[in-house]
């Protein structure tokens, strides 16, 4: 029932973030907003796999995989962003299929070691494939204004832009979970030899919820290019920015919910930017102790997320004892 | 001929850097089964400590260890009971996330007190060579080697014939019946921290020599150790020797001979295909390495 | 053709035999009961049969089908049903912990719902639908654990120890909802300590010590075994 | 010597132990018998201190060591040797053993005991350098007792003792527990060999779903007509 | 009243030294001009934010531009960040005045409000051509198209355009490359590169460092007495930590930079007064050219928005830019200002110097070199 009441509180905001560019004229809010949105959206596709219990430190690679075909595509081959979008979506897929058939043989700690590598190894071939990549130079979308070639002068359409697509990426992870997938998934993140002994196909789950997770993420990344102008390796493929961050907006809103990496992105991202803003040009360095110390303090204290606090207590109404269950720990 | 066996010393003897960096992971990894993503940083705080004291007393890299050594040591037992502690039994995802948030603040530290820049420490042997039929041979890299070596057999040695060392190698089996024997398994989770905080720290000291210190000198060789220790084995000393040697010679061969750029790219590539084919490590034995995963 | 056919078994932990060249069969519509000491192999051979263990040697075929190359989820959707000695049913409601097998056999949701509801209908669980297994008993979260395999609609039921920490008044509950499974057509196969109940229910017992299959006969048979009394019951026989 | 007042034990929300009370003299065989999943391994889990009891007290020599950590209980003279044999299986026999005298108050006589036990047991001696793991059942019993013998204990706890084990060597074990408690040692015994048990233990008591239903002297318990029925079959 | 001006510089990770170093240029003319009493009678004001990543760049070019209302933004050291801030800046129509980033395209992208005052990754390399065949490869006794030229680049954004910018460089005057070692700049050793470097036996070896692997290669090209003259490309080898880490065996090191502080003190007006505010403000001696550049073209900076009165209003800026003409050697820096037509001050040629008894020393071109260049051994 809290899971509800946070539904009505989402579609309330849902109503709020449709209207706010007509009243805010604040370019930089909306700019937040969309920094938000983005985030919502990858750690929403990031957390696809940890439905199972399966934590990827490598999503970069899907990112940096889909940004990269996007703006290749359009900048060296002239091909539009629309077709980009597509084909940055299935070079994802084709990625996630290279990456995660041979790591779901790993468990734990091992396969978020081995995706960390993974994404590094892509890293370092964007750098050095330099005919294709323009190397660690990178490529510049050039400014052509206009819905064609997804460039915008103001900042309203990619506030649209993102919006739709975090909303479309938690409406995907909520329909995945709440599909035979993600009853799979979950059951195999608690329980793996009960759920195989039940029919479940688990490492197929597995397969396939990486398959989303990294389709969603590569595209994801095409916006994203569009948005920021530039693909660069160390960016595109940067392990804090996009492999870390929507796992640690994850751990903090509370991991293999769907709420929980909503909430996450939505108080790390201004988080992060306001320590930056506030802290870090007061006294360079703080902001990150700060963000560190906030973390440790979050997983010490609250280990299953913020969303864990609501869960508690309205499991603690209806019976007393109840503790939150780690849903998504890998057993 | 002759540059092959220079790229297979030169291999060995950055191999022998990595492997000591490593052994105080794998003691971590290994016995408190904490993944701790701020090991490198660990490594930065020794480096500094190394060139605080050159810097201000004058003191010799190599002589600061009595004191760096201790410093460290405590350092570890500090970080063990004030972060890792309250996470000990949580879930491995959790540890991970605040080790990384750990490695985040101790770079930061540094970046506030020392700033960004990169300090050397100049010593009379810091480019010295030997030169035997051509071979090249640089001392303090040789001395590091020889250090790891040296170091990586007490280190064994402690494990295998001291009360302690069995008990730390009890502990990992099953911590429950370690404590039915009067087994300290906490205390002896401290050591475990403090020693694989000062082994690192001992990798810190003799790499100054030839490296310059910074806030993010240790991000590195954080990922490096993780490979190094899951290659060799878990808790495994000999293995985690060899891995670093592997890696080590790896690396320089594919440097040389593919491109210095891809040499990193090269020696993840392997480790991704080693953990396919033997999720236990390349010279693991017994129990997967996997095995923690399941914890 | 027996339901189930295992021919010389054999699975080794390190020295351990801990199943040792072990063949039975098991019929259409029998129960038979598994008993044995502790240690003695009999969750192994579930294991090895259910495929969550591999032999060094032996076969196992269900129906005429030979399993040894199949995974654990395909013996599963063969018809091989078991539940588990320690139970630990997933971090999920009870309806959504029976809709798992569900809906790895049918995607639909909706039906997965309803026949969900009728198999917890049959264990009398119905009214725990809503409710996460943590906060239940042992007795309730072994019954969602037998719920759990009858809802993969298994030819053989495998059961291990289900009735293990219940009090007689469970217990005695318990006993009719096997009885009833069993007259909807599913065969049992049921390891349990507790042998006034497994008597009860069971027609037939087989009895392993130190990984191997050392009687088998009816209850009474069984029991008045001088090897089996040795074996397991405990007393001391003489010259056996 | 040994003291058990209304003590209750949970596994999460499971109550494996009800109220349970057992008095255990000095240079006895005590011993408790009961089901499966009766509670008693639970219960000496909590005398050994691996798990909190919630209510009642435990008091040794007049000491309460309810809330002590198993490492200082260890160090008071009480040796539990688990279910399950629970070896540390990369270790080898003699390094087994020598885990056992761990404890300050065992360590000084590591050597003696050593061979005290090496002379009770010669086989363990003959393969001391072997891996505890590679050992069969048997020999892991035996390793499991000398390991719990090297910590100078004053109150030994077996934890079915004779599981897994030839009828042979269950004659062999009963025998030594004898010899043992002969040493001066007290014995808490839990086992499932009734017989055998009943015929060396002073006291007994009969735990069942985590309630003590009966104690005494051997000799009355075993007359009780529930045991008789239960328990020895007749 | 005040006049805020944006500066964007990466002052936290991996390049919060130079970073640093060059706000602290920028903000000495600062102070020094609010000293003066500011512009127009307005005291400037800088909105200092961190762009140490690539997204954190671009994000912090929209805060100042859309958040704090800002038509004006320097920085910024970093290419990569002053790639994706100018980006921002020039699509919302604000001005951006690069001050330190060397990379050819950062002026190449036809953007009106994008100028820079600092030389490019070009000017670095055509200064270095030159300066090989005019000087190196007589020095040698082979005519320039006989030098032969390795380049050991670090794999980032700036190794790699320096290293293209010289290979194009090279071409003009006849040069021969003869091989492009890149690595990644991280590293712990540089082992390889030595060897393959050894193999192909070039005159000189062009290295595009930073600070720990400038080390790290020359140290290692000692240790493997490798004997080839090495040739610095500003980053690294310009600091002073390099001649720390090295000691004697820094002596006879070739380098191309910005200007340094060892150079005749006539071609450059000012920079004496610049050091002692330095000093005065923080302390301690500059750690590298990078503040200078950055104090010159900030004050470059105010001259313009002194004709402007304070206006930063696109066009008006741009005029006042474009009717900038100062000949070479009249400012700090020692270069002239004259800016071209993509905002690229034309005037602003590196300078070669030499590590001679542990000072970096200006050596060429004649008109601002303490010395003559030897050759090293
Ligand atoms: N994964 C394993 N690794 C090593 N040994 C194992 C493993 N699983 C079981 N064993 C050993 O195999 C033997 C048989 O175990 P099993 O679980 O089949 O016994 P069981 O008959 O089911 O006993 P219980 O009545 O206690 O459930 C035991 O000695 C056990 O210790
Ligand atoms: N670690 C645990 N977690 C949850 N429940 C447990 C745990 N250990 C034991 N139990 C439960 O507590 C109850 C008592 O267990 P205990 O091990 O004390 O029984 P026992 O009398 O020793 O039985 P056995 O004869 O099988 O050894 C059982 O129902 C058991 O399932
Ligand atoms: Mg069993
Ligand atoms: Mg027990």
């Amino acid at each position: 029932m809290s899971a509800k009441r946070l539904q009505l509180l989402g579609i309330t905001l849902l109503a709020a973030a449709i209207v706010i560019p007509a009243f805010v004229d604040s370019r930089f809010i909306l700019q937040m907003l969309t920094l938000i949105f983005f985030s919502i959206a990858m750690t929403s596709a990031w957390n696809i796999p940890v439905f199972g219990g399966k934590m990827s430190l490598g999503h970069a690679a899907f990112f940096g995989i889909g940004g990269y075909t996007g703006a290749i595509l359009y900048v060296k081959f002239g091909v539009s962003p629309w077709i980009g979008l597509p084909a940055g979506v299935a070079v994802s897929l084709l990625g996630g299929v290279i990456m995660t058939l041979p790591l779901l043989r790993l468990r734990g700690p091992f396969f978020t070691l081995a995706t960390i590598a993974f994404a590094e190894v892509l890293r370092m071939i964007a750098i050095d494939w330099r005919s294709l990549t323009n190397g660690s130079v990178g490529l510049n979308i050039p400014f052509k204004p206009g819905w064609a070639n997804l460039t915008f002068q103001s900042g309203a359409p990619f506030y649209f832009i993102s919006l739709i697509l975090a909303i479309a990426v938690v409406f995907i992870a909520y329909r995945l979970r709440h599909s035979a997938l993600g009853f799979h998934l979950r059951a195999s993140a608690s329980n793996d030899e009960a759920a195989q002994a039940l029919g479940v196909d688990t490492r197929r789950a597995h397969f396939i919820g990486l398959l989303w997770s990294s389709g969603l993420t590569g595209l994801i990344g095409v916006f994203y290019v569009f948005f920021i102008y530039v693909v660069e390796p160390n960016t595109m493929f940067s392990t804090t920015l996009f492999s870390l961050q929507p796992a640690l907006n994850g751990i903090i809103g509370g991991i293999g919910t769907i709420w929980g990496p909503v909430i996450g992105a939505v108080i790390m991202t201004p988080l992060g930017e306001y320590l930056r803003v506030y802290l870090g040009t007061i006294q360079q360095g703080l902001n990150f102790v700060v963000y560190g110390v906030v973390l440790i303090v979050t997983v010490n204290f609250i280990p299953g997320g913020i969303v864990s606090l609501v869960r508690l207590k309205s499991s603690n109404r209806s019976n007393g004892s109840g503790s939150p269950s780690g849903a998504t720990e890998a057993h | 001929m002759e540059l092959m066996i220079q790229v297979l010393v030169s291999g060995l003897l950055i191999g022998g850097v990595y492997a000591l960096i490593s052994v105080g992971l794998n003691l971590i990894f290994g016995v408190v089964r904490i993944i701790n993503f701020a090991h490198g940083e660990v490594l930065m705080l020794a480096m500094y400590a190394t060139f605080w004291l050159n810097k201000v007393y004058g003191m010799d890299p190599y002589l600061s260890a009595l004191l760096v050594l201790p410093a460290l040591f405590f350092f570890g037992v500090l970080l063990q009971r004030v972060v890792v502690q309250p996470i000990q039994e949580a879930s491995a995802n959790m540890q991970i996330f605040a080790t990384v948030a750990l490695s985040l603040i101790l770079q930061n530290i540094a970046l506030i007190f020392w700033k960004g820049d990169f300090r050397t420490i100049q010593t009379s042997y810091a480019m010295s060579t030997l030169e035997v039929m051509n071979i090249f041979v640089s001392v303090p890299r040789l001395v590091a080697f020889l250090v790891a070596l040296a170091s990586i057999l007490l280190l064994y040695n402690f494990l295998k014939h001291t009360f302690v060392g069995k008990a730390l190698r009890a502990i990992v089996e099953d911590n429950t019946v370690a404590r039915l024997m009067g087994i300290r398994v906490e205390r002896l989770y401290l050591l475990a921290f403090g020693l694989g905080a000062a082994f690192t720290a001992l990798g810190g000291i003799l790499l100054i020599p030839f490296s310059a210190v910074y806030p993010t000198v240790g991000v590195p060789f954080t990922l490096i150790a993780f490979i190094v220790v899951v290659l060799g084995g878990l808790g495994s000393m000999s293995g985690t020797f060899l891995g670093g040697l592997f890696i080590g010679v790896v690396e320089t061969f594919g440097g040389t001979y593919v491109s210095p750029a891809l040499k990193e790219a090269i020696y993840f590539g392997i480790f991704i295909l080693v953990l396919l084919v033997r999720p236990q490590g390349l010279f693991g034995k017994g129990k997967g390495t996997e095995e923690i995963g399941l914890k | 053709m027996p339901l189930l056919q295992v021919k010389n078994l054999t699975k080794r932990f390190g020295g351990l035999k801990a199943v040792n060249n072990v063949s039975f069969d098991i019929h259409s519509d029998e129960i038979v009961g598994l008993i044995g000491a502790n240690g003695a192999g009999k969750t192994t051979l579930f294991n090895l049969i259910s495929g969550i263990l591999h032999p060094e040697g032996g076969d196992i075929t269900l129906d005429g089908r030979p399993l040894n190359q199949l995974s654990p989820p395909r013996r599963s959707l063969a018809g091989l049903g078991r539940t588990f000695q320690i139970v630990r049913p997933f971090a999920m409601t009870v309806l959504e912990n029976v809709m798992v097998p569900l809906l790895a056999r049918d995607p639909h949701m909706g039906k997965a719902r309803e026949e969900g509801m009728q198999v917890l209908a049959l264990l009398r669980l119905e009214h725990l639908a809503d409710t996460q297994p943590d906060s239940l008993t042992l007795a309730q979260r072994k019954r969602i654990e037998v719920a759990r395999a009858l809802a993969t609609r298994p030819k053989l039921l495998m059961l291990d120890e289900v009735l293990a920490g219940l009090n007689p008044t469970e217990i005695s509950e318990n006993l009719p909802i096997i009885r009833q499974v069993h007259e909807q057509g599913v065969t049992i196969f049921i390891i349990e300590h507790l042998m006034d109940a497994l008597m009860a229910v069971s027609q037939r017992v087989l009895v392993m010590d130190q990984g191997a299959i050392i009687a088998s006969g009816t209850p009474q048979e069984v029991t008045s075994n001088e090897c089996v009394i040795k074996a397991y019951l405990g007393e001391e026989t003489p010259n056996c | 010597m040994l003291t058990i007042e209304n003590i209750n034990c949970f596994y999460g929300d499971f109550q494996a132990l009800r109220d349970v009370s057992l008095h255990v003299p000095e240079g006895q065989i005590v011993s408790i018998l009961g089901p499966n999943a009766a509670g008693k391994s639970t219960t000496l889990r909590s005398i050994s201190g691996i798990i909190r009891h919630r209510g009642g007290r435990i008091v040794f020599d007049g000491r309460p060591i309810g809330l002590r950590k198993p490492e200082d209980i260890v160090e008071l003279g009480i040796a539990h040797v688990p279910e399950g044999r629970k070896l540390f299986s990369t270790l080898t026999v003699k390094e087994n053993l020598e885990m056992g005298a761990y404890s300050r108050r065992a360590k000084p006589k590591l050597k003696t005991n050593l061979e005290k036990i090496f002379s009770l047991f010669p086989v363990l001696s003959e393969r001391r350098n072997q891996m505890a793991g590679s050992l069969s059942g048997g020999e892991q019993q035996m390793c499991a007792i000398g390991r719990g013998l090297m910590a100078e204990p004053r109150l030994l706890m077996i934890d079915e003792m004779s599981l897994g084990l030839s009828p042979l060597l269950v004659q062999q074990m009963f025998a030594m527990v004898k010899t043992i408690a002969a040493s001066g040692v007290t014995i808490l015994l839990v086992e499932q060999q009734v017989h055998h048990t009943m015929a060396i233990a002073d006291l007994a008591c009969i735990m069942e779903k985590g309630h003590i239903v009966l104690s005494g002297s051997t000799r009355e318990i075993s007359g009780h007509p529930h045991v008789k029925k239960a328990y020895l079959g007749m | 009243k005040d006049l805020q001006i944006g500066a964007l510089y990466p002052r936290s990770g991996s390049l919060a030294l130079l970073g640093e170093e060059s706000w602290r240029g920028a903000e000495i003319a600062r102070l020094e001009i609010n000293k003066k009493g500011g512009i127009g009678g307005d005291s400037v004001v800088f909105v200092n934010a961190d762009g140490h990543d690539v997204a954190a760049a671009h994000s912090e070019a929209e805060r100042l531009i859309e958040q704090s209302k800002l038509g004006l933004i320097l920085g910024s050291y970093a290419s990569s960040r002053s790639m994706a801030a100018t980006e921002v800046a020039a699509r919302k129509n604000a001005v951006y005045f690069e001050l330190g980033a060397i990379a050819n395209s950062v002026t190449e992208r036809g953007y009106q409000t994008v100028y820079r005052t600092c030389a490019t990754a070009f000017n670095f390399s055509k200064s270095q051509s030159k300066f090989i065949a005019e000087w190196l490869a007589p020095q040698l006794k082979k005519k320039p198209s006989e030098v032969k030229v390795s380049i050991a680049h670090e794999d980032s954004d700036y190794g790699t355009s320096v290293a293209d910018s010289f290979k194009n460089a090279a071409k003009e005057f006849g040069i021969q490359v003869v091989s492009v070692e890149p690595y990644a700049a991280n590293t712990s050793d540089l082992s390889p590169v030595i060897f393959r470097l050894r193999k192909t036996a070039p005159d000189v070896i062009i290295a595009v460092s930073y600070a720990q692997d400038a080390i790290l290669l020359s140290r290692q090209a000692a240790e493997f007495k490798l004997g080839i003259p090495l040739f610095g490309t500003g980053g690294g080898h310009s600091l002073k930590s390099f001649q720390e880490a090295l000691g004697d065996k820094v002596e006879g090191v070739l380098n191309v930079d910005f200007t340094q502080y060892e150079v005749n003190s006539a071609f450059t007006p000012g920079l004496k007064e610049f050091v002692a505010l330095y000093k005065a403000t923080f302390k301690e001696d500059p750690k590298s050219g990078h503040s200078l550049a950055n104090y010159m073209g900030t004050k470059v900076l105010f001259d313009i928005l002194a004709q402007t009165k304070g206006s930063v209003e696109p066009n008006a800026f741009r005029k006042a830019a474009l009717s900038m003409n100062l000949p070479e050697g009249t400012t700090s820096t020692g270069w002239g200002v004259k800016f071209g037509e993509n905002g690229q001050n034309l005037r602003a040629d590196p300078l070669i110097m030499q590590w001679r008894g542990g000072k970096l020393v200006t050596v060429w071109p004649k008109a601002a070199a303490l010395m003559d260049a030897v050759l090293p051994k």
